[in-house]
């Protein structure tokens, strides 16, 4: 045993605390912790992960508590799987960033400590096996998330961040509705537990906590038409946050929402209700995104799109059509970071983050527009990168299912999907540059940053079997539901006397 | 080495015969014309005397060397064809190289010339020769549907693409293809009137307009070899016709005026017409003309 | 040795991007040095037959030669070849030359690797790797890129899914993705997957082919890509889709028990693509959009001749597909040179250029004959087999409408050759010189080959049996064809050799005479020198005949040519973006308006819980 | 064989009447004369029937005929279309204004004799010459030819600086290729 999941929250819990106390004593000291805890936590999760595959589930219980009384954390193939993604993108966040506000050191450290807690946040959605506990920890990924996206303390980043605070305490209210109704029909919150005893519940119930659930996650998860808040969000966030959401505080969500609906329920018809929400998020995510004037709208929509393809895939309920899913979230996290981050460089130092500004900056900037550019061919699907063999294995998962009509709406959305990001290429490549756009030159850090998510497309691109070995594992893991439940009950008995 | 001697001897002689047939033909079309019009016309041999003189120019002028080709091109045309249809039935006039080629080499080496010849008139750098051309071109466009139509449909009638066969089946059955598929014979018939150039499709060469078109930079030997091959090539013509259609001849003076008579077709009909336009003539040949087409074909595939 | 090969493509083309950063020399040695080392390799060592096995993602890859794939990587290496040295003068001085450099190995590497591959992943990887390496030489020159780009990218996108899709089901039915497989399973799948699948993978390979409904893209991406590369591009890159049709039409197409109307169908496309494409191309002023579009009409003739699918139809495409390798190569090799020497390729612009540029003319030239159909060079042989094959198997109506198209091929052909170098010499394009060797001696070869063709097309007509034969075609050599006769099936022949010998023989004959007689008062005057009305022209007087080229023609077939595909596609894509924006509103900023939608969200599905989770 | 002498006789004699009997004419109308040109080749008078024919562009043609007076705007037309035709070539001053200027005799502006600026092998006179004395024209080129007279493009080949000072005197602007004949 290396190290134990409760890790991933004490540690950056509590790295976040002494950062403003260190900051006083040596100023570095706040850009370099961060670092130092998330590689860490990396390597932690890396071990952790290799160790889960080969040896089960690691089931840790907090504070001597067993399950299903006390709150316990499950570091199975899924979770462990997305925890390193997670901590694998606030790594790279972090890189990205480590020179952000240079300057004003106030704001730095605050920026540090949110992005930490959204980290924390985040793996602690994904990992708990307790569902108030969920609750609590996607309170805090939303907060640091309220204040990161009003960061900029302007006038339209305010008005986005009170959006999605109004949107976010909707889904807090139905989420501890929902939370609330369980309770108070079965006397238990331990996921594992709930998930055995749901037949227990009144189908009436069960079917109301169910759409409270949906409703309440499905705002983290951007499903269409609970999503109004993300655009505005990811536009007016500093860019490496809006990489963060894509590419943690999302796939947080979407995790939450798919492990209620797959594991905690047993109801008919969330497969299909998965299948049709989706289609439609991709659908009008996709079609909104064409015609957006602002490059990080557009990521966003483009974003938005992408979540509806994993629930849809999530939504086919196979084996493969998980395996897709994951894959799908695995690909677009990176990728769409790699977009955020680069496009947030491309519109560096214009006000109105437009499109047409981009207008021939590949002279000026022709490694972040290189990178830009394979991130949009690899997220249209195109070989040999990453994002093809995630729509690849999506589309065998839906012929499988003799699902014809999605593979068709899903490729004639890909045709969509090209157009926008096609343009936006030809515009940076081919268009006569505009004078008066200054550009911001990259710092090493960024590039770095950048970099390392390109190895990784390219990584994933010509060798998909560096990852498959563990998406299939925690494909496995997430619909192996009388395996997660005895996984954490057991560790219960274990330490009941 | 035999054979080649054979070869270029029948080639000479065809040649020969071809020249003055088609010369004394081209001399009785101006004659004929001109009684028609009511004048005495120039004699039947008026042609000859004018080759001879177009041969005896002492100077000539050429504006680069594919004008210089382009008579050259214009004559493998001619003696090509000459070469490939049959004269006589079974072969019996000189054996030629109508055994080693069949109706679709046929068209295409007839095009062969008339390309050559573009080339040949658009180098001159005048207009006219370029619009002219351009509307041979274009009229070729639209009297080779029905002249092809005409030809599949004698294919598939009689599954073959050779003259040859296509004159011994006549031979055989005694009867003449202008009657077995007679829809055939009429497209191929009209489309002939495109392919000679008499009014009323002489919009290629008008003289009041285009100034002769084509070969209004040519004279003196050029004019002569053209001269020559154009009355050559219209022998050709005329023989493959009566090849195809009429039962071939048995003997040269059969074959004579088997293509006179043919000749008389295009000729009158170009005494008493005007002229067309080229999108008009490239409309009519795909109007009527194609429509026998169609149903020469119609006809071949159902009967 | 396949890996040699594809390794020597990637590692060159990797090579020589960074050797641009370093030196022009060195990038252009590294370039030649991949295109001569993968055309040695390809000749000396690879072995018809040979296998190679490795798995990636699960799938297990497998990469091969036979006949027929060998045949097409013949087309790919020898024109990519010629082209390449083509490229070294053309480029010259140009920007981004690593990137063009990359993009050139690249996609001669996924042409191989296409015709290479027998699996179906692979293929599809390879596919989508040519669709981009060829479109960032389609947006190379900058110019439209928005339009002719996007257009390009968007086809090559709709084909490459649906032969995904295709894939997908294949893999689906009988979880295996190798060819053969799908090959000797087809019997198995069910009617309705049984017309799907061969239907979807040719709606991607018709893209490619630039068929009739989906060929909008080629006339724009044609003309706009550099000339050096878009010899390879209508040369050889649309045979991909050629070799995909041929596959799918041998394999599938003719298992179907409705077989007939399918193929019916896919002539008329191609027959229908070849004359709508010939008229197009006799409307164009641009030199690239004529052979653009007439390169989307040449490929209308093979298109119909895969379709018939009988063995002389079959034989016919396979030789015309490298006819037009070479032919079109030439050609766009030639407009190439007349745009670096003078830099336009407007036809209405440039004229004369005949003493000028005298090896690019002849090249030309033939190569124009060759497009022609015109004996004695190579091209009358696909064409006459094409005929023949069409009368044999009695598509009387489809011969007609084929023998429309390759007769008014003859206006663009003449147009081609009289805009550039005929005409009125002028002195605005006295300064212009033939082009440099490296440019002219590619063009003469392929000419030259085209011209030995003529007489033994059995040199081409050998490898095409032998890929046939591969396909499951009896052997054709000896009742179809010998080294240089033909035959058709009604055993009607036309002995190549004595017809060119006689036709060499005449013209060289009366070409002495005419040159003898009177040589001494035959006199070369100057094009200004001309009988137009006793005027002469003046220096800068053009009295060159090159607007409105064909207008009575094109008058007389208007009605044909009112309607554009492209405008239905316009029109259908501004239909398209009103629709999105209208979509666009429904994120409409106001927070009251998101909370509104979540509550309707919630209430709707409260509504409909039954239905939903019954 | 061909420079025998005997044999060259003979087909000097061949030469000489495929030449007199095959006069393709170009016409140029530049006066009024122009008019009697259609009643000679048609019907009435039929000129085809002496061999003579209609040539489209001076490339093609033996006999320039001169219908009429010429200023001197088109003086320079037609010295450019007389150096275009092919030899042997004939020129036939049609009416009297090319031989003295006729009633343009004080013009300002046409030339009184065509012989200053080309040669001319045969005049017809009249104002208007009717149809019959054009033929009869023509049967004297006719002859001319047959007897090897009709020398005229010899003479311009021999006098051309003679005809060029001429021919300068009269056109402000020459601006023409050389004759290099």
């Amino acid at each position: 045993m290396v190290g134990s999941p409760v890790l991933f929250i004490a540690i950056p819990l509590l790295a976040a605390f002494l950062i403003p106390l260190l900051g006083f004593v040596w100023k570095e000291s706040v850009r370099i912790l961060p670092g130092l805890v998330l590689l860490y936590l990396l390597y932690l999760s890396l071990t952790l992960m290799e160790q889960v595959v080969h040896t089960g589930t690691i089931v840790e219980v907090i504070a001597g508590w067993a399950p299903p009384w006390g709150i316990n954390l499950v570091f199975s193939p899924l979770t462990g799987l997305l925890t390193t993604l997670m901590i694998l993108m606030g790594f790279i966040i972090w890189i990205y960033s480590y020179r952000f506000k240079n300057i004003d050191f106030q704001e730095a450290v605050k920026y540090f400590i949110l992005l930490l807690m959204l980290i924390t946040g985040s793996v602690g959605i994904v990992l708990t096996g307790d569902i108030f506990n969920q609750f609590v920890f996607i309170e805090i990924t939303s907060i640091s998330a309220y204040a990161l996206t009003a960061f900029y303390k302007g006038r339209d980043s305010a008005e986005a961040s009170f959006k999605y605070l109004m949107i976010g305490s909707l889904s807090s209210m139905f989420l501890l509705l929902a939370i609330a109704l369980i309770y108070s029909q079965l006397g238990t919150l331990n996921m594992a537990d709930i998930a055995a005893k749901a037949h227990l519940m009144k189908p009436e119930f069960k079917i109301l906590a169910l759409i409270f659930f949906i409703t309440g996650l499905g705002i983290e998860a951007e499903i269409f038409p609970l999503n109004g808040w993300a655009p505005d969000a990811y536009a007016q966030a500093p860019g490496p946050i809006g990489a963060a959401f894509s590419g943690i505080v999302v796939k947080a969500g979407v995790y939450a929402m798919i492990r209620v609906m797959f594991t905690l329920f047993d109801v008919a018809g969330t497969h299909q209700f998965l299948i049709v929400i989706g289609i439609i998020t991709l659908i009008i995510a996709e079609m909104s995104a064409v015609r957006q004037e602002h490059l990080k709208r557009m990521l966003a929509y483009s974003s938005i799109g992408q979540m509806g393809l994993v629930i849809v895939a999530f939504g086919i309920g196979t084996e493969e059509g998980v395996f897709a899913a994951l894959f799908l979230m695995l690909n677009h996290a990176i990728i769409k970071s790699l977009l955020f981050l680069s496009g947030s460089y491309l519109v560096y130092h214009s006000t109105g983050k437009y499109i047409s500004e981009v207008d021939g900056i590949a002279r000026n900037l022709p490694i972040t527009s290189f990178l830009f550019a394979l991130g949009s061919i690899a997220i249209v699907g195109m070989p040999p990168f990453a994002g093809f063999w995630s729509k690849w294995s999506m589309l065998t998962a839906a012929a499988h299912s003799n699902l014809i009509l999605i593979i068709g709406l899903v490729l004639s959305v890909s045709l969509i999907e090209l157009v926008y990001y096609f343009r936006v290429l030809n515009r940076i490549y081919f268009f006569p540059k505009k004078k008066e756009v200054v550009v911001k030159k990259p710092t090493i850090n960024a590039l770095l940053a950048m970099g390392l998510l390109g190895l990784l497309i390219l990584i994933i691109g010509f060798y998909p079997d560096s990852v498959t070995g563990y998406l299939h594992a925690a494909s496995q893991s997430l619909l192996d539901k009388g395996k997660y439940i005895h996984d954490v009950l057991s560790t219960g008995q274990l330490l009941l006397p | 080495m035999h054979e080649i001697i054979q070869i270029t001897w029948g080639a000479i002689v065809s040649f020969i015969l071809a020249f003055t047939v088609g010369i004394t033909y081209m001399g009785l079309n101006r004659k004929i014309t001109a009684r028609i019009q009511n004048r005495i016309g120039p004699p039947w041999y008026q042609n000859f005397i004018d080759v001879i003189k177009l041969g005896s120019k002492q100077t000539s002028i050429h504006h680069g060397v594919m004008q210089h080709m382009g008579p050259a091109f214009i004559m493998v045309t001619s003696v090509m064809s000459l070469l490939i249809i049959p004269i006589l039935n079974q072969n019996r006039f000189f054996p030629n190289l109508n055994f080693h080629g069949d109706l679709v080499f046929l068209l295409y080496i007839m095009v062969f010339g008339p390309l050559g010849m573009a080339l040949g008139a658009g180098q001159t750098g005048n207009p006219n020769s370029a619009i002219g051309v351009t509307r041979g071109l274009s009229q070729m466009a639209g009297f080779e549907i029905p002249w092809v139509m005409a030809l599949v449909a004698l294919m598939i009638q009689y599954k073959t693409t050779s003259i040859v066969d296509l004159m011994n089946i006549q031979v055989e059955t005694g009867k003449w293809l202008m009657f077995s598929s007679p829809f055939a014979f009429l497209a191929a018939l009209l489309a002939m009137l495109g392919m000679f150039r008499y009014a009323p499709f002489d919009i290629v060469g008008a003289p009041q307009e285009l100034a002769s078109g084509p070969m209004s930079e040519n004279g003196g030997k050029y004019l002569f070899v053209m001269m020559s091959a154009g009355s050559v090539f219209a022998f050709a013509k005329l023989t493959l016709y009566v090849d195809l259609f009429m039962g071939g001849a048995n003997n040269l003076i059969i074959l004579v005026v088997k293509t006179f008579s043919l000749y008389l077709f295009p000729m009158l009909y170009g005494i008493v017409s005007p002229r067309y336009r080229t999108e008009q003539s490239v409309r009519y040949f795909w109007g009527w003309p194609s429509l026998f087409g169609l149903l020469a074909i119609l006809h071949a595939m159902f009967f | 040795m396949i890996y040699i090969l594809f390794s020597i493509l990637l590692g060159g083309a990797i090579l020589t991007f960074l050797a641009n950063k370093i030196s022009g020399l060195l990038r252009d040695t590294f370039f030649l040095l991949t295109m001569l080392g993968a055309t040695l390799i390809f000749y000396t060592q690879l072995h018809i037959g040979g296998l190679v096995n490795f798995s990636i993602g699960s799938f297990n890859l497998e990469w091969g030669v036979n006949s027929f794939s060998w045949y097409f990587s013949l087309i790919v290496l020898g024109l990519g070849t010629l082209a390449a040295f083509y490229a070294l003068s053309y480029m010259k001085g140009k920007e981004n030359l690593g990137f063009f450099y990359f993009s050139f190995l690249i996609s001669i590497l996924s042409m191989l690797g296409i015709v290479m591959s027998h699996d179906l992943i692979s293929f599809f990887i390879f596919w989508e790797m040519m669709t981009w390496s060829s479109y960032f030489m389609v947006i190379y020159s900058g110019k439209n890129v928005q339009k002719n780009g996007i257009n390009y990218i968007l086809f090559s996108a709709f084909g490459a899914y649906a032969m995904l899709t295709a894939i997908a089901l294949v893999y689906a039915n009988i979880h295996s993705l190798s060819i053969v497989e799908m090959i000797s399973n087809y019997g198995q799948f069910s009617p309705a997957l049984q017309t799907w699948i061969p239907i979807l993978f040719l709606m991607a390979f018709s893209v490619k082919a630039a068929m009739m409904p989906l060929h909008v893209w080629a006339p724009g991406a044609y003309s706009d890509s550099p000339m050096a590369y878009t010899s390879v591009f209508s040369g050889a890159l649309s045979k991909m889709g050629i070799y995909g049709m041929i596959l799918i039409f041998v394999t599938m197409i003719s298992h179907l028990p409705d077989d007939t109307w399918f193929r019916e169908v896919f002539a008329w496309l191609g027959a229908i693509t070849a004359i709508m494409g010939t008229l197009w191309a006799i409307a164009q002023d641009d030199a690239r959009k004529l052979l653009a579009y007439s390169s989307v009409a040449q490929l209308g003739y093979i298109i119909t001749g895969v379709a018939i699918g009988t063995d002389l139809a079959m034989l016919s495409a396979l030789f015309l597909a490298a006819l037009h390798a070479l032919f079109k190569g030439t050609l766009f090799m030639a407009v190439g040179a007349v745009e670096r020497q003078t830099g336009t390729v407007k036809f209405s612009e440039v004229t004369g250029l005949i003493r000028k540029m005298p090896w690019t003319f002849i090249a030309s030239l033939l190569a124009i004959i060759a497009l022609a159909g015109i004996p004695p060079l190579g091209g009358f042989v696909g064409k006459w087999m094409l005929y023949e094959s069409l009368i044999n198997s009695n598509h009387y109506i489809l011969v007609i409408a084929i023998f429309f198209a390759s007769t008014s091929a003859f206006l663009y052909c003449y147009k081609f050759l009289f805009g550039f170098f005929l005409g009125q010499e002028e002195k605005e394009w006295a300064h212009v010189k033939e082009a440099p060797a490296l440019m002219v001696v590619p063009m003469l070869l392929m000419a030259g080959f085209l011209v030995i063709l003529g007489t033994f097309p059995g040199i081409l007509l050998k490898p095409a049996d032998t890929a046939m034969q591969t396909l499951g075609f009896a052997p054709t050599e000896g009742h179809l064809w010998s080294m240089s006769v033909l035959f058709n099936a009604w055993g009607d022949q036309v002995l190549l050799r004595p017809l060119v010998y006689a036709i060499a023989g005449i013209f060289l004959f009366f070409l002495i005479i005419l040159t003898v007689k009177g040589w001494k008062n035959t006199r070369y005057v100057t094009t200004k020198d001309i009988s137009s009305s006793g005027e002469v022209p003046l220096e800068h007087e053009n009295l060159t005949f090159s607007v409105n080229f064909y207008q009575p023609f094109l008058r007389a077939v208007g009605p044909v040519m009112k309607h554009r595909m492209i405008t239905w596609y316009r029109e259908f894509g501004a239909g398209m973006e009103t629709i999105f924006d209208f979509t666009r509103r429904i994120y409409t900023g106001n927070g009251q308006t998101y909370a509104i939608y979540v509550m309707v969200f919630l209430v709707i599905i409260l509504l409909l819980q039954n239905t939903i989770f019954g | 064989m061909i420079n025998d002498k005997n044999s060259q006789k003979i087909v000097d004699i061949i030469r000489n009447y495929a030449r007199k009997h095959s006069l393709w004419i170009l016409a140029y109308g530049t006066g009024c004369g122009a008019i009697e040109i259609p009643p000679t080749m048609t019907s009435r008078y039929d000129a085809e029937r002496l061999g003579v024919r209609g040539a489209a562009t001076p490339r093609q043609a033996d006999v320039l005929l001169i219908t009429g007076y010429l200023t001197t705007k088109t003086l320079k037309r037609v010295i450019r279309v007389y150096e275009q035709m092919q030899d042997p070539k004939y020129v036939i001053g049609f009416g009297s204004c090319t031989i003295n200027g006729g009633m343009y005799w004080d013009s300002y502006n046409t030339i009184k004799a065509l012989d200053r600026y080309l040669p001319v092998d045969v005049y017809i006179n009249g104002c208007m010459p009717r149809p019959e004395s054009v033929l009869a024209g023509f049967a004297k080129l006719q002859e001319l030819i047959q007897a090897g007279k009709a020398d005229g493009a010899k003479k311009y080949k021999e006098n051309l600086e003679w005809y060029r000072e001429n021919q300068k005197k009269v056109i402000p602007t020459w601006r023409m290729p050389e004759y290099n004949w």
